[in-house]
């Protein structure tokens, strides 16, 4: 079990803030995207590349990035803080 | 001190803070980002800061540990405001002690550039009622990629 | 504002003077400059700061003129204290509103870079009991050449 | 009558604050150090060129600078504020 995170625009635009997800095994980043993207057409849009950047317990992730059950992982749109 | 919170903040006691616990420090360098009443050519008149907290102060300490690590300053202060902002309030301090000016002037820059670029805040303005999630500035990405040449 | 003064400075206030002023300003970035317990190797307990009270304002408000042709800022304020100061003390302020944070950080420093090698003030500090007057800092002149380039 | 006036470290080594001076027609900042030279001394070695600015009316001089009767001429070291 993992735990999927949503921040921003990307919350509103899914109407999701939190998602608990199974994975059989260890997965990457890209997989991952992979696998939502079957939950429907703005899945697949909204966490795309260019949209979403990902971190893996807290910290940026690359596409590489390895997911290991118990993990958290959060979508969000780039940054607009200051 | 980094902090991330609601309530307001006060310059006066947040520099009398940092003087005291920086008695060998020449120089003060403060930033204060605040609520503008245009963006972008819009009139704004509410701010929404959403957040990722158990991301935020872990990113925010990262960025400070390499301001320290790049410049000789005594002290770095980081606040950033969440929730919901009023016009003209501020939302992110930057405080920066150093034994010299050029010091404080660069790190307190450079914590800034990357807070912009790094830290996960997501603003939500208030444009004649309509609530608009702001888009990243391509500027705040140059100004960061200044510090990496 | 520009201001020389004996009375200290409250950056809570000066901050909350120059927001109000300035509702499309994004950003603030202040300056304030320390008496340090340590200079050049000596340990000080009191400076005296002398000036040229006809030709003070006059300079600041000629450096601030030029600051505000070469940046894009709304407000700069300025307050330099004389006399004698403890520890610790602030000596001075620059504080600077902009629509953007680069402009803000690079006029604070620009008017800090010509006041400190065009202003007339001079500090004599108490080192183990004795009136030494200081002298001119080589790296202010380096600092204010690289405006010049 | 032009009124000259010491600041700093120079104000102290000469003893002497302000000093009222008679001057017969227009002079130029160079001349002005040469004939206050004559005053002794110290007050040939402190003004020179290189321990003494020269502001005329408030506004840093240079030696060929002119001044004329009524002029307030200050002397002082390099700039030591902020």
């Amino acid at each position: 079990m993992i735990t999927l995170l949503f921040f921003g625009r990307l919350r509103e635009l899914l109407d999701c803030q939190r998602l608990p997800l199974e994975i059989t095994s260890a997965v990457d980043v890209a997989s991952l995207r992979q696998q939502l993207a079957d939950k429907g057409p703005h899945w697949q849009e909204f966490l795309s590349l260019q949209h979403a950047l990902v971190a893996v317990n807290q910290t940026m992730a690359q596409e590489q990035t390895m997911i290991n059950d118990g993990d958290e992982v959060a979508f969000f749109p780039p940054v607009t803080g200051g | 001190m980094i902090k991330v919170c609601t309530e307001d903040f006060d310059l006066g006691l947040l520099t009398n803070e940092l003087r005291q616990k920086s008695p060998q420090s020449g120089a003060i360098v403060n930033f204060v980002g605040l609520v503008r009443d245009i963006n972008h050519g819009q009139s704004v008149s509410k701010l929404f800061l959403e957040h990722y907290p158990a991301m935020t102060e872990k990113v925010l300490t990262d960025i400070c540990s390499r301001a320290k690590a790049r410049f000789s300053v005594d002290h770095i202060d980081v606040i950033h405001r969440v929730g919901e902002l009023d016009l003209n309030s501020q939302i992110v301090y930057v405080g920066v002690s150093a034994m010299h000016r050029g010091d404080a002037f660069n790190c307190c820059e450079y914590v800034m550039d990357y807070l912009k670029s790094e830290a996960p805040f997501w603003k939500k303005e208030s444009q004649h009622g309509q609530q608009v999630w702001l888009d990243a500035n391509p500027t705040d990405v140059a100004a960061k990629a200044r510090w990496e040449q």
